[in-house]
């Protein structure tokens, strides 16, 4: 257990051994270093997951809150004190099951923060049940008889809503993984990668062979400015899993429609001003 | 014949009929003529149509309640004849076009004058200044000015259709059917006029708070239209979230990132924010949250008034953690209040919860302006001590742990809705949930000296002693008044004319205590005065201090209390 | 007032004259009227809203919930007693801005039931701030800088999560809208009918003359089983808005994944079973 | 040597080493061989790793309370040894495998006896079997038969390592280290083995529950699971919601369409469910919420106990409607209160809240069987009056209307969350307010009749009288037979030994008050017991009746009570 602040160290994980979520740690602690950034310049936020205990295993500063209410704080957080990194790293139950009306509409918000969600296509705390992106039919405690509803693919969800960046990654290939890490935290606005995550305790079919047989990278050449290619090359999901970035293109983000953030300092620095209160309070004469 | 002390005017209609833009430009004027005002609203949950109404009482003193009679009404409808001629004053006037048709309840009323409104307005320039016509007319009829009209007219319209109204009103003036006299003028300078909304707004902006997020709900709207339309000038970033959950957990956000940081809502959005109120507790992030109360269970009134909220908000949210909750009482005291409520929630790292309601937050009184001079914004930041920022829960003899801010170096602000360590780290030792249990709880020692306890009213001989809480302190000031005066009035030998008086509560948890026990012992019988159904206050008064109301005056048919009907019932009885 | 199953009566509505509202509650009872079903057959489920005050003018069972909750009650409803024709009939805030999540979901979750959502843009029964499908740049009174969010396209996400039937109408174009609203009906599964519905109160961009100016029914030639050809469509947004079903295809719903469901009786005629709970008792000896 | 009433068996380990299959096998061997027996479970909130232990109790009468000590520990790592030595009997055992490296405290203690679990168990076919191996060696050192494990191994295995589990046994057996005496056996016939949970989900089934929605949450999970495999045999279905909202909603929709419907949470979902819990109660909905506690506040301590939700679900909700909270205090109890909560909902168109906690969820023990004999399932639709099914919300003497099913031919089920009328549309009216809102509150007039006073336990005797709900019940039964033993101890004249009984409250809100009141009469002190840090139960009985506790225990570190602390603390004075 160590508290320097240098390193983006980390102490003692709860995490299962073999759990996909350790590579996924250290590609974000090699992303951080490598993008030069002090821990107290980074904000990490979770909500509740195995995956979401991520904020606690790095030396930054850390939020986690509640189950499915990441991007709320981690997005007002940005907005009043914009010189901090802001990454949500979290679960995939978190992040578009209970979390899922935060997940449409922080899309469309599109403040600059980071998304990186653990998808291990299942719920690993709780102990196994099904998540947004469980395979239909796969059979746990609670879907005994295997799950009815279609998964969803969380890519063509924030295609659809316009976001500017949208990315695939797989715990298991680490370069690639930090490099899209590194690509979504230098994208302005919000980026969301989702990364394929094996939850080697519950998640006995999204296994480590399961994903190597079938994983393979976008090509060079993908048009990642293309929309329709982007949606085109995410929707393939079955013998072939493309991985990569299948779009990025800037966007206004929220604060450039608002004087207020676009042009004032920080809200975090504003100090009281007495004269504009008074001033308000004389409207009402 | 005597000058009246007041006078109270109804404007009535349906919906999208203009009453409000009228009514705002009636009680601006009267206002900055030197009046005290206070108007308040009876609004359906709808757009157009129905039948709402506003009353403005106008007098040489501050006024505290609505009147159930009337001394004027503009009727724009039907309906507004029928359903307030019964209570119009025997001396009263009723204004309505000539072209409505008249129930038979206002067949040779002699207090009923058929004006031609619409011809007249037509003739203006624009039949839409039919309200305009009537209101002219009034005015002189209560043989009151015209003057600085004109500019509140501009306020409200742009410039063409002012220019039509001011005309209309001119031409309404000229129909004025009888005389009657007006309240004196008093001092017309330096009083504002202001909603319960509003109030809470300029205390937000007072406090310095730079982020407002929050969901449309009525009655709470109104916080979030103001702090919206001061953006730039006020520097607070207001955003609409897309629920409450959200609206809250940005909230708490924003107030972990460093800045002061509230939410607002009604019952209903309050109902999806305790989760997270239970955050701010755990987390020890220091968020304002308004509750503006309106009619229950669920949807029940949206545009209603009750303060049933309170059994639900002083326990809201699974386990336990130091909250302190306010009630407002009036809109300078909601002024004052808001600010309070930053600074504790600052000093103490807890959530602050105030409670409004629908009577408070759409009633627009006129006041003296608030003070803001003697406002100080302490962040109570604390002195880390020499683990530098990292002990964020450091186990403080007081319970309070200095807090910092995100993105000061040298420090790593960890939080964790899990029970933690004094660095923020997931923990789970007994040892360690016990004692942050503790100095989580150890807050309310701490937080009991700065309590309010409630302010007392009326005759300090009293016998019977009324107990109150938020918005129904102004009208229970009104009845205190009118109970006052009745007492002089002749009674039977045997019926010694009792004595009241009355405590207004502000701060409702942690209950203050002190002046509520001393106060009891003086009192014959003890009587709450509450809008709802159950006595919600009177069983948190019995929980912490075992005394028991002999009696209940309850209402809850989401009309506001009037001083009229608590006199009535405490003098004759129940209903 | 009228209190006659018969016909689908109405009584006084709460809504402004000249609301888009009246158009598809008279389209809905007539859609109701042309399939045949007596009033006790259907429920018709709404949130909160103006939009959401449908099902108390209709003479049908009616549920209005909570504001943004009215597909769970719905599908839930539906699930134990399928006899019901289950309508839901609500707002755009409620349904893709505080119900957001629910709309996520239930579309995964694919029961039998149709949600018809008068899109007007707005928050109508608040008294106009901006809905999840506003216009950016819209000025209202909350968002007095303009709205700084991208507008949703709910056909675009109904399209990501792999809706079933997907359309848009317009409440001017009664026609339309009835023929929509019947196939909707008829279609086995989750059926999304976005309306164009003006607010005449509060939305001063999205009027009948813009609407008007803007909408075109798609060509008879389009090809409601071509998912791609439906989201290319469903895309256009702006000088030119498309009308019709983007997309149509039957596919298993909820109850087709559960023996319970799908063979036995509705779980609202099953009677208590002593049997079976001796049973699971002794399962504990 | 007498041979012992009860012994304890300590299982420890961490998360994943398969210590919950290998207690599952070791208590339903000992219920199947005639033992009472009593299992508790210590876990983190992780899925590998950590620190986590079960205890099982058996003995030849019935058991209530975990005990501190062990007679015997298997510690399947270093960790357990280190932590519960200290707390093994001086005559105790304790198995480890050799190659663990001891810590320094257990060097030399003749109590524990390194076996060659590892090594054995390889060779018995699997390492991973070394479990089993401690285990049958702990059962030949208590001289207790294997026969019968193979089939309960059967059902906790596929068939081939079933089989190495077997062998696994039989090898361990043989690895005995000493013999020690087990309690008697008694008549082993028909009693079940079940935990808390399962006695709710067993409840469901008997009142014939067709829709269990619900999000995964611990401690309440186990609920879902349960039901979840009974979907076919069951007729009910169990369907996994997008949140908690959802799984309220969905609940109230059903239980609208006509069947019983229920959700089950812990603290933090019913957070969210707090809305839909008034939508229940204005629509007038029947429903069942469980509310299975864990420490807060927020996400707290998730695995483990408390019993901090009280004040927060009798009062949860914005605005006043009737329910019940009935507290859950030992399986069979549960069983029996869940059937009784789909009736009383039924019957008064109410939600009624069940609030269990960890320890119950997860505490298994022997009891006899269910009574399902005695269980009528009424729906109690009532007989609508002549407008049919129309008026959903007829006003009637007791307040509770006839209630419909929609589907039926000649009727219309209209419900609003809005205020309405009798027909369930949108009303504005003051009038219809009045009329509705008593008559919701009505209810609990009718509802007080059906309240179950408290459980008295103990002393008739007694000076001292205890109060408590939910679980705290089983550990006060034990805390009240230690004290009435302790009470026949030598002490000294000045200090005569008090005598002690308590009441268990089931029914919680409306809180029943006869019981209390007579049985006050007699206590020269009333001590509140129960798991949080501020006394809810207490506060709530002294705001239903003005009797305050004279002494709080209150236990908050997450760890269960057991009837050792309580009587230590009543006998010893305050921590
Ligand atoms: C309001 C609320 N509901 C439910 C839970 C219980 N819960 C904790 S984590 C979790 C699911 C975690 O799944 P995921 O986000 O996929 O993370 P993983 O554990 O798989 O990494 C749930 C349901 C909770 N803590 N709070
Ligand atoms: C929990 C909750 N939050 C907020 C509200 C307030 N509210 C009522 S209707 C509404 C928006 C309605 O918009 P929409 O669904 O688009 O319907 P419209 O009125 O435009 O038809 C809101 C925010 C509420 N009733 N409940
Ligand atoms: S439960 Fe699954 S996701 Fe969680 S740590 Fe273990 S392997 Fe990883
Ligand atoms: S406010 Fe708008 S949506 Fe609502 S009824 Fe009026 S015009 Fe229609
Ligand atoms: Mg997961
Ligand atoms: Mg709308």
């Amino acid at each position: 257990m160590s508290e320097t602040v240098n390193g983006f160290p980390t102490y003692e994980t709860a995490w299962c051994p073999g759990c996909g979520d350790f590579a996924i740690l250290a590609a974000l602690k090699e992303t951080l270093d490598g993008l030069g950034l002090a821990p107290h310049d980074v904000l990490v936020v979770g909500g509740i997951g195995q995956a979401a205990k991520t904020p606690q295993y790095i030396g930054a500063n850390a939020f986690c809150g509640l189950h499915g209410r990441s991007l709320p704080p981690a997005v007002a957080a940005k907005l009043v004190n914009p010189k901090l990194t802001v990454i949500v790293d979290t679960g995939d139950g978190d992040s578009y099951g209970e979390g899922g009306n935060h997940f449409l509409h922080n899309i469309r918000r599109n403040v600059d923060i980071t998304h990186f969600v653990h998808d291990n296509q299942i719920y690993g705390l709780t102990k196994g049940q099904a998540s947004p992106t469980t395979a239909e039919g796969q059979v746990t405690a609670v879907q005994t008889h295997g799950s009815a509803n279609q998964p969803m693919n969380p890519l063509l969800v924030a295609l659809s809503l316009g976001c500017g960046f949208v990315a695939r990654a797989y715990c298991a290939d680490r370069p690639m993984l930090t490099r899209i890490m590194t690509a979504a935290i230098r994208h302005r606005g919000y980026a969301l990668v989702d990364i394929l995550q094996p939850c080697v305790s519950f998640n006995k079919v999204n296994t480590f062979p399961w994903y190597g047989q079938r994983v393979y990278p976008l090509e060079e050449t993908h048009d990642a400015t293309d929309r329709e290619a982007a949606y085109r090359r995410a929707s393939e999901w079955g013998d072939r899993i493309p991985l990569g970035i299948f779009y990025d293109v800037a966007k206004p983000t929220y604060p450039d429609h608002l004087a207020l953030l676009r042009d004032g300092p920080p809200l975090v620095d504003v100090p009281p001003d007495p004269d504009a209160l008074r001033a308000r309070m004389e409207s009402f004469l | 014949m005597e000058r009246p002390d007041r006078l109270a005017i109804l404007i009535g209609g349906s919906a999208g009929q203009g009453m409000d833009s009228l009514t705002a430009v009636l009680e601006k004027h009267l206002q900055r003529i030197g009046y005290w005002t206070f108007t308040t609203r009876d609004y359906m949950s709808r757009v157009r149509g129905g039948h709402n109404f506003n009353q403005t009482l106008f007098g040489t003193s501050p006024l505290h309640s609505p009147s159930k009679g009337s001394d004027a009404v503009i009727a724009l409808d039907a309906a507004t004849v029928e359903l307030h001629l019964g209570d119009l004053a025997p001396d009263g006037l009723l204004l309505v076009d000539a072209a409505v048709a008249l129930p038979l309840s206002a067949a040779g009323d002699a207090r009923v004058h058929r004006l031609p409104l619409k011809e007249t307005a037509t003739a203006s320039g624009s039949p839409k200044t039919e309200g305009t016509v009537a209101l002219g007319a009034l005015l002189a009829s209560l043989g009151l000015p015209l003057e600085g009209l004109a500019p509140i007219l501009a306020g409200h319209f742009p410039p063409e259709i002012a220019e039509k109204n001011v005309s209309a009103l001119q031409a309404g003036a000229a129909l004025a059917p009888v005389h009657r006299d007006a309240p004196c003028c008093v001092d017309p300078k330096g009083r504002i006029l202001v909603n319960g909304n509003e109030a809470v707004a300029l205390g937000a902006l007072a406090a310095g708070c730079r982020f407002y997020s929050a969901y449309p709900m009525t009655p709470s709207t109104s916080i979030m239209n103001a702090l919206a339309g001061w953006m730039d000038s006020g520097r607070i970033l207001v955003e609409q979230a897309e629920d409450e959950i959200a609206a809250i957990n940005m909230a708490v956000g924003a107030s972990y990132a460093g800045v002061r940081a509230m939410t607002g809502t009604s019952g209903g959005g309050f109902c999806l924010m305790v989760e997270a109120l239970g955050l701010a507790g755990m987390l020890e992030v220091p968020l304002v949250v308004a509750d503006i109360q309106r009619p229950g269970p669920v949807t029940g009134f949206p545009t209603r008034t009750e303060q049933g909220d309170l059994r639900f908000v002083v326990s809201a949210s699974h386990g336990e953690f130091p909250r302190l909750v306010v009630s407002l009482r009036s809109p300078a005291d909601a002024f004052r209040q808001t600010v309070r409520a930053f600074d504790l929630a600052d000093r103490f790292r807890i959530p602050v919860i105030l409670l409004g309601d629908q009577f408070l937050a759409d009633t627009t009184v006129t006041v003296p302006p608030f003070d803001v001079d003697g406002i100080v914004v302490d962040r109570h930041f604390g002195t880390p001590d020499e683990t530098g920022g990292f002990r964020t829960y450091a186990l403080t003899e007081d319970g309070i742990s200095p807090r910092r801010v995100p993105g000061t170096p040298g420090v790593r602000v960890c939080v964790d809705s899990d029970e933690h360590d004094e660095y923020g780290r997931i923990t789970e030792s007994a040892e360690d949930r016990v004692a942050m249990t503790r100095k989580r709880m150890r807050k309310e020692e701490g937080l009991a000296a700065f309590l309010e306890e409630p302010e007392f009213l009326g005759d300090p001989d009293y016998d019977i002693l009324l107990l109150c809480w938020g918005s129904t302190r102004e009208p229970v000031v009104d009845a205190l008044a009118r109970l006052a005066r009745q007492k002089d009035a002749p009674r039977g030998p045997d019926a010694p004319a009792p004595r009241y008086a009355a405590l207004a509560f502000g701060d409702v948890w942690p209950l203050p205590q002190k002046e509520l026990l001393s106060r009891f012992a003086q009192a014959k019988s003890l009587v709450d005065v509450e809008q709802n159904a159950t006595g919600q206050f009177a069983a948190l008064v019995r929980e912490t201090t075992g005394l028991v109301c002999d009696r209940k005056l309850l209402k809850y048919d989401g009309r506001p209390l009037s001083g009229e009907w608590i006199a009535e019932r405490l003098e004759g009885g129940d209903e």
